[in-house]
């Protein structure tokens, strides 16, 4: 794939790595590629935030690509920007889990592709909120969240949109950032971006592949043990280990809001479906002996499992969203992984993969 | 078996439908009479197998069959043929086909003694009928 | 609400198995019952009035018939609701014979649980079911028949007799279908072409019938009682409305071309006309073998074609059509013999097939009706009949019956004896299938007075040798091998679907089974029409099957036709989805899920939205739709949850 | 009551029970058996093939003398109604044979002569109600099998005195005696008839298979209308009776007719009769039973 990409070197000067990135997006909205472009920036010390700017300026003081936070999962506001489509042609910075998850949307008709400009970065990882907020300025102190120390996809896919790819991993700033142009990126971007007089990339991409392939194993590993791990907490309770770890759920629904790819305007639990009557409430009660209250968190957790666990992307947000510190993402990375692999779906690598059950083959369950 | 126009019609199979009056090739094979036949335990081949021989030809292979001797006529299997077809006619044609040139089946010599103080006229002149 | 809940014992059926008074027991001290009863026939005019008098008497407002499925009699009892006055949508059946009584005959206490269960859960249903009335929709009272075979022709004919417009639409150039190659027809031996041709003239000039030859169904869209066809016409390369089938052009056509209609045992030109007694009597244009097509020369047609109707450049007519129903009789093809390659057909040539063996036997086939073998022209002495080739044969063949097969060797046997009167005939077959009036007495004669010879068994290899067909078989019934040196062979192969049957299938989005042939909607209740409303099916495209039964299912099929045109329109069950507008996020999942395209996009609005005609209700989308946008009507989310709650 | 008489070979020589118990009972029941004048052995077998006449010629003769005597002409053994009714339809039906075996007798005839069997004097003339007020000696309780065998009933359309499948001829009989009739299922089944001739005794296994599911059913006595019949199933017995097992002794049905009606052994004479019939009718202590007791 790397090699039908067009490579280029953004050179890396004395003010590092950040301001050098900024300036080659300022330079896009300068040249025209895009009409605005979203970014994360900081706004108050340690807060990142997305910010949708028009003036290059703006970007090349304050946009902070690599900032190893994500508060939000950015396909979200993104999706929510860009859900009919824009006017003008919108750049947005992504990290490799937004840009899945935006993936998914736009195959659910929640995001308008068209008249964005997908520009991915790599990603090794993010940190919780809080402890950036604290310690964002000695990033070596700094502990990846779970998501991301069992991340298999610290690169952005290639075959997502047709932008470009920043790659980071496996490159210092001596040799610069790898910019990988799409094949299928509008000739006229190309040509313009290309008369920036970047030098090819090729063999700085070549070198990169080493680390990114270790890299990938070693999350591999970890997210084998992580499993197994998990699996021996849940495995052979059945249900009952799925209700012990959701024991603590206060049916506050934050996991919904924060989940990229949860994207109903009113969830099913929001409506009159489970505002049962107090007859039956009793009646049941009744008959077990007794209800949890509030209840249908397990019913609930179930069904947005059943909705989302297909398109998961695996970014975490669910588990850093709860209030309770409920495990959610151990929970939802389990069987995402087994729901996926049944039925061969890898959400978020290509708008052409079909979502599972919007089709159907006779043999899609058989065993492979 | 090889199977031909000569095979299927022989002289033979053509004097033994004169002889029974039967049509050989109306029987459909259903079985019925070897389900009903009292006789079958004494048997080498059933009542049907034998008219499947006929319809193939093998008319010696049907004369050299116990079955036609072991057949008392009982018209157990004729009352009920859904295809109407007598059996025992054509067992009997079997039979004649074999001694009507002469050769016999029992020999009077050859009955024990015994047997002949006490069985019934009747069954003598019956057999002798059948046999000889 | 005063829901009234009626248990059926349909006889021992449920009252065998459930134990009814325990379940009324168990229902009397049941949340807002206004009436709970049993009766032995519910079904029964006494059964039903029980209802009646009850919706009276009580002033129930919810009904609940526990008995069989609602397959068998929902339609029944909501009839019943109606006539008291109360709507018919407040009417729900609970399954407790197929999905209770049947299944669980072994274990009765279980059954009665599971009973009281299933009457709870409707009676949680009817609680919030809605009071609907049905849909309306137009209707345009004009017929579609595609396939122009026996089937199709009488199933146009009987639309177009009852004074409605008919498209009969052909893809060969003329109509008859096989049936026009057939010599006699059993089990009267009449002779297929007099009793087809009359028909076929009948259909060619009747007034409510637009025939459309060398045609094919380019797309279709719509759904009952308003479907728009567009039919291409392929190009004949003749002006048909200018030419008066005198014959001149192919008889002067130099280019010489196996003939399609004799299959491979005569040869025709580059323009012909099927068979002298086609219908439409018009020739066409073979382009791939035309001289003029293919070299760019020659023309001869063109210069002695005395009304100058030959046109070369004749392009194909795309002919468009609104029609409220539509007949697929689209017919048959046989199984490709290539693949019992055992039997030597495509080897040796004097082995046939059972269509071929007609077109020997026909007064007007390639060899006058004389039964003489393609190898030599001598008349075969020894003829073998080999049945079930392809047939009933799970793995190199397919496993259904033909059906027709037993019937027509049969007649081939004794239509050869007729006409070979010292010649033997054998059939090899599995079983004899007579199933038909006088098809037993048919076959029994063939047996008994026409010296037919039947081998109980199947032959297992043929082969070529010193000019004779050598085969090997089995006598089951008399436990011996048999060797037949023959010196002809005919296989009576497996029926298929015609070819491009699938492909029309899925442009009608009428379901077919894994052979291809068409899914009728109930095997035995509706047996002619398809799963779409206002797609019907006749004739061996639905299974095979012979003259009489295409002829009766096609009439039936137009029947339903004719029930659809008695009124300008038509009404349909209000129990479809409907969206939620508020809660939509427009995801196109129910989309992508729909399986009769009731279901679009509005992309303005980012909302879906169903068209309630084409849906059938069955919940697909509902299942699909994860906020809850999408439900069905009188079976909502809120309305699942409570009868699943009612039951654990 | 006066009827032309057929008896047949095996009457007159190793059934002669069978007759005796016959013209005993006729003269209390007022019916008078004239015996032909002259008569042959019908040839016991009814030749089965078409193309030879010459069996028929025997039969025909007797038929033909009771066409002089004018009467019907009645048979006790089951052989020799077979061969005569089936006879007398071939007269009928077949001309040509008609022609071929009159010509050969000198003889004049056509099939006038109706065959009666007598049991079908007892059903049709006196009537079973009559005979059982005739009764002197009940065989009260007295179980006893029926068995019709092959020649009284088939072919149904020529020969059958009854539904050739479920035949209630002779249960009714025994009901106007007494008797307990025992249903079994092996009542029309072929007894092996003349195949008992055949070395290896292979007529043995179908005989043995009625007399068990009689047995089986609580028979104590198999009544017959056939001398071969009873033979058989007798015959098959003598094993048992040598071994002093349970056996059931095999009666013509006159003999239990002549007994009901008070005639002792002299009448019934069972002297041929391997299995004794005496001591059964002892055994189930049957009341007033003649000279049987």
């Amino acid at each position: 794939m790397t090699s039908a990409m067009n490579n280029l070197v953004i050179p890396v000067g004395e003010e590092g790595r950040a301001r050098a990135l900024s300036e080659f997006l300022a330079k896009l909205l300068e040249l025209g590629v895009v009409d605005a472009m979203v970014v994360p920036v900081m706004p108050v010390p340690g807060v990142i935030t997305y910010l949708m700017a028009k003036d290059p300026e703006l970007i090349r003081q304050r946009a902070e690509p690599f900032a190893s936070v994500m508060p939000v999962n950015g396909a979200s506001p993104v999706a929510r920007a860009v859900s009919k489509k824009p006017r003008g042609r919108i750049g947005v910075l992504l990290k490799p889990c937004e840009i899945r998850a935006l993936v998914e949307l736009v195959k659910l008709k929640q995001a308008e592709a068209d008249n964005l400009f997908v520009i991915g970065i790599d990603c090794v990882g993010t940190v919780d909120r809080e402890e950036y907020k604290e310690a964002y300025s000695d990033t070596s102190r700094l502990q990846f969240r779970d998501a991301c120390r069992v991340c298999l996809n610290p690169n952005p896919p290639d075959t997502a949109f047709p932008g470009i790819n920043i790659g980071h991993i496996g490159l210092d700033d001596e040799s610069g950032l790898l910019a990988s142009l799409s094949p299928e990126l509008d000739p006229g971007i190309a040509g313009v971006i290309e008369e920036l007089g970047f030098e090819r990339g090729d063999v700085l991409a070549g070198k990169r592949q080493g680390v990114l392939a270790t890299l990938k194993e070693e999350r591999n590993d970890a997210y084998r043990e992580f499993l197994q791990k998990a699996h021996a907490e849940l495995d052979g309770e059945g249900i009952e280990g799925v209700a012990k770890l959701l024991a603590a759920c206060i049916g506050c629904r934050n996991c919904r809001v924060a989940c990229p790819v949860c994207y109903c305007r009113e969830c099913i639990f929001d409506g009159d479906v489970f505002d049962y009557e107090t007859r039956q409430i009793l009646g049941r009660a009744g008959r077990k002996g007794g209800l949890k209250i509030p209840g249908e968190t397990l019913l609930y957790h179930l069904t947005r499992m059943n909705h989302m666990s297909l398109s998961c992307v695996a970014c975490g947000m669910c588990e850093d969203a709860c209030p309770v510190n409920i495990k959610l993402f151990q929970l939802f990375a389990g069987v995402a992984r087994r729901t996926q692999g049944l039925l061969q779906y890898v959400p978020g690598r290509s708008q052409e993969d079909q979502l599972p059950f919007t089709t159907f083959r006779e043999d899609e369950l058989e065993p492979r | 078996m090889k199977l031909s126009r000569e095979v299927i019609h022989t002289e033979d199979k053509r004097k033994l439908q004169d002889i029974s009056g039967e049509e050989i090739l109306s029987c459909y094979q259903c079985g019925k009479c070897s389900a009903g036949c009292a006789m079958t335990s004494a048997m080498d081949l059933l009542p049907h197998q034998v008219i499947r021989l006929l319809q193939l030809g093998q008319v010696q292979e049907a004369l050299d069959s116990k079955t036609i001797w072991v057949c008392a006529s009982c018209l157990a299997c004729s009352a009920r043929c859904p295809r109407g077809m007598s059996l025992p006619n054509v067992m009997e044609s079997l039979r004649s086909t074999f001694l009507r040139p002469g050769d016999r089946c029992l020999n009077p010599a050859e009955i024990p003694y015994e047997l002949l103080e006490i069985v019934p006229e009747q069954a003598l002149v019956a057999a002798f009928r059948k046999y000889t | 609400m005063k829901i009234g809940v009626f248990i059926c014992h349909c006889g021992l059926n449920i009252g065998g198995v459930v134990d009814i008074p325990k379940v009324l027991e168990a229902l009397s001290g049941y949340d807002s019952l206004g009436h709970v009863t049993d009766y032995r026939y519910m079904c029964s005019d006494p059964g039903q009035q029980l209802i009646k008098d009850a919706i009276r008497d009580k002033g129930l407002t919810g009904v609940v018939v526990a008995a069989c499925s609602p397959a068998m009699h929902e339609s029944t009892f909501r009839r019943t609701t109606e006539a008291a006055s109360l709507n018919p949508f407040r009417c729900e059946m609970a399954n407790i014979r197929e999905q209770c009584s049947w299944p669980h005959r072994g274990e009765p206490e279980k059954a009665t649980q599971k009973a009281l269960e299933i009457i709870k859960a409707s009676v949680e249903k009817v609680r919030k079911n809605q009071e609907l009335s049905p849909l309306s929709i137009p209707v345009t009272r004009q017929a579609l028949v595609i396939g122009g075979g026996i089937a199709g022709m009488q199933a146009a004919l009987d639309i177009a007799d009852a004074g409605y417009n008919v498209a009969l639409v052909e893809r060969l150039p003329y109509i008859g279908g096989h049936m026009a190659q057939l010599s006699e027809t059993f089990p009267t031996l009449d002779c297929s072409q007099c009793i087809l041709t009359p028909k076929s003239s009948e259909v060619g000039s009747h007034p409510n019938i637009d025939l459309f030859t060398n045609s094919e169904i380019h797309a279709i869209s719509g759904y009952v009682g308003n479907f728009d066809v567009v039919i291409r016409r392929k190009a004949a390369y003749v002006n048909w409305d200018v030419c008066n089938g005198c014959g001149l052009c192919m008889e002067k056509c130099p280019v010489k071309t196996d003939s399609d209609f004799e299959l491979r045992l005569a040869k025709t030109k580059a323009v012909s006309i099927a068979f002298p007694q086609a219908v439409p009597n018009r020739p066409v244009i073979n382009s791939e073998v035309c001289r003029h097509f293919t070299q760019g020369k020659c023309g001869v047609c063109e210069k002695v074609c005395p009304v100058g109707a030959i046109n070369f450049r004749q392009e194909d007519a795309i002919i468009d059509r609104k029609v409220g129903a539509v007949v697929v009789a689209t017919g048959y093809d046989l199984h490709p013999k290539t693949r019992v390659g055992e039997y030597g057909y495509g080897v040796a040539k004097d082995v046939i097939d059972g269509l071929e063996f007609e077109r020997l036997n026909s007064a007007s086939g390639p060899t006058q009706g004389e039964i003489r073998r393609p190898s030599d022209g001598k008349i075969p002495k020894e003829v073998v009949f080999i049945q079930c080739v392809g047939s009933r044969d799970q793995e190199n063949g397919y496993p259904y019956c033909s059906k027709i097969c037993c019937m027509y060797t049969a007649k081939h046997a004794r239509l050869y004896k007729h006409k070979v009167p010292d010649g033997q005939p054998y059939v090899f077959y599995m079983d004899i299938r007579a199933g038909g009036k006088g098809y037993e007495e048919f076959v029994q004669r063939a047996t008994e007075e026409e010296g037919v010879l039947y081998l109980r068994g199947r032959v297992s290899r043929v082969f070529e040798e010193d000019g004779k067909i050598v085969v090997f078989g089995v006598d089951t019934l008399s436990n011996k091998k048999v060797e037949i040196h023959a010196d002809m062979v005919v296989l009576a192969t497996a029926i298929v679907p015609a070819h491009g049957q699938t492909e029309l299938a899925r442009l009608l989005k009428i379901s077919t089974d894994e052979w291809g042939f068409l899914s009728e909607a109930h095997p035995k209740l509706r047996p002619v029409e398809s799963l779409t409303r206002g797609i019907y099916i006749a004739g061996c495209a639905q299974a095979p099957k012979d003259i009489p039964d295409s002829v009766t299912q096609a009439g039936s099929a137009a029947a339903k036709v004719l029930a659809l045109f008695s009124s300008d329109t038509l009404s349909h069950t209000p129990e479809v989805a409907v969206v939620d507008e508020e809660i939509c996020r427009g995801c196109g999942l129910c989309v992508e899920v729909c399986a009769y395209d009731a279901r679009t996009l509005d992309m303005r609005r980012n909302l879906a939205v169903v068209n309630e005609v084409l849906c059938e209700g069955c919940g697909a989308c509902q299942v699909a739709c994860p906020s809850g946008a999408t439900c069905q009507r009188n079976m909502d989310t809120a309305q699942v949850m409570s009868m699943i709650d009612a039951v654990i | 009551m006066v009827y032309s008489y057929f008896p047949g070979c095996t009457l007159r020589a190793k059934a002669k029970g069978f007759e005796s118990s016959t013209l005993a009972s006729c003269e209390v029941l007022g019916v008078c058996l004239e015996e032909l004048e002259e008569w042959q052995c019908c040839g016991a077998t009814f030749p089965l093939q078409i193309d030879n006449s010459f069996p028929l010629v025997s039969p025909t003769r007797t038929l033909a003398s009771a066409k002089k005597a004018g009467r019907e002409l009645v048979t006790l053994c089951s052989a020799c109604l077979n061969v005569l009714k089936r006879t007398n339809h071939v007269i009928r039906e077949d001309l040509d044979k008609r022609e071929k075996v009159c010509a050969f007798i000198e003889e004049d005839y056509s099939g006038e002569v109706e065959v009666l069997h007598f049991l079908e004097i007892l059903r049709d003339e006196i009537g079973f109600e009559a005979l059982a007020r005739k009764v002197v000696a009940p065989l009260s309780g007295l179980p006893v099998a029926a068995y019709y065998g092959c020649l009284l009933l088939r072919p149904p359309e020529e020969v059958g005195i009854d539904d050739p499948e479920a035949p209630k001829v002779l249960e009714d009989f025994l009901l106007a005696l007494g008797c307990d009739p025992v249903d079994y299922p092996y009542k029309t089944e072929c007894c092996g008839s003349y195949v008992v001739l055949q070395p290896g005794e292979p007529a043995m296994s179908p005989s043995r298979l009625v007399v068990e599911s009689a047995k089986s059913r609580g028979a104590k006595v198999i009544v017959t209308s056939c001398p071969l019949c009873q033979f058989n199933l007798d015959y098959a017995q003598s094993g048992s009776v040598e071994r002093g097992e349970n056996a059931v002794p095999v009666v013509y049905f006159t003999q239990l007719l002549a007994a009901a009606l008070g005639f002792g052994e002299e009448i019934l004479q069972f002297d041929g009769h391997i299995v004794p019939p005496g001591l059964i009718f002892q055994s189930v202590g049957v009341g007033g039973c003649g000279g049987l007791t």
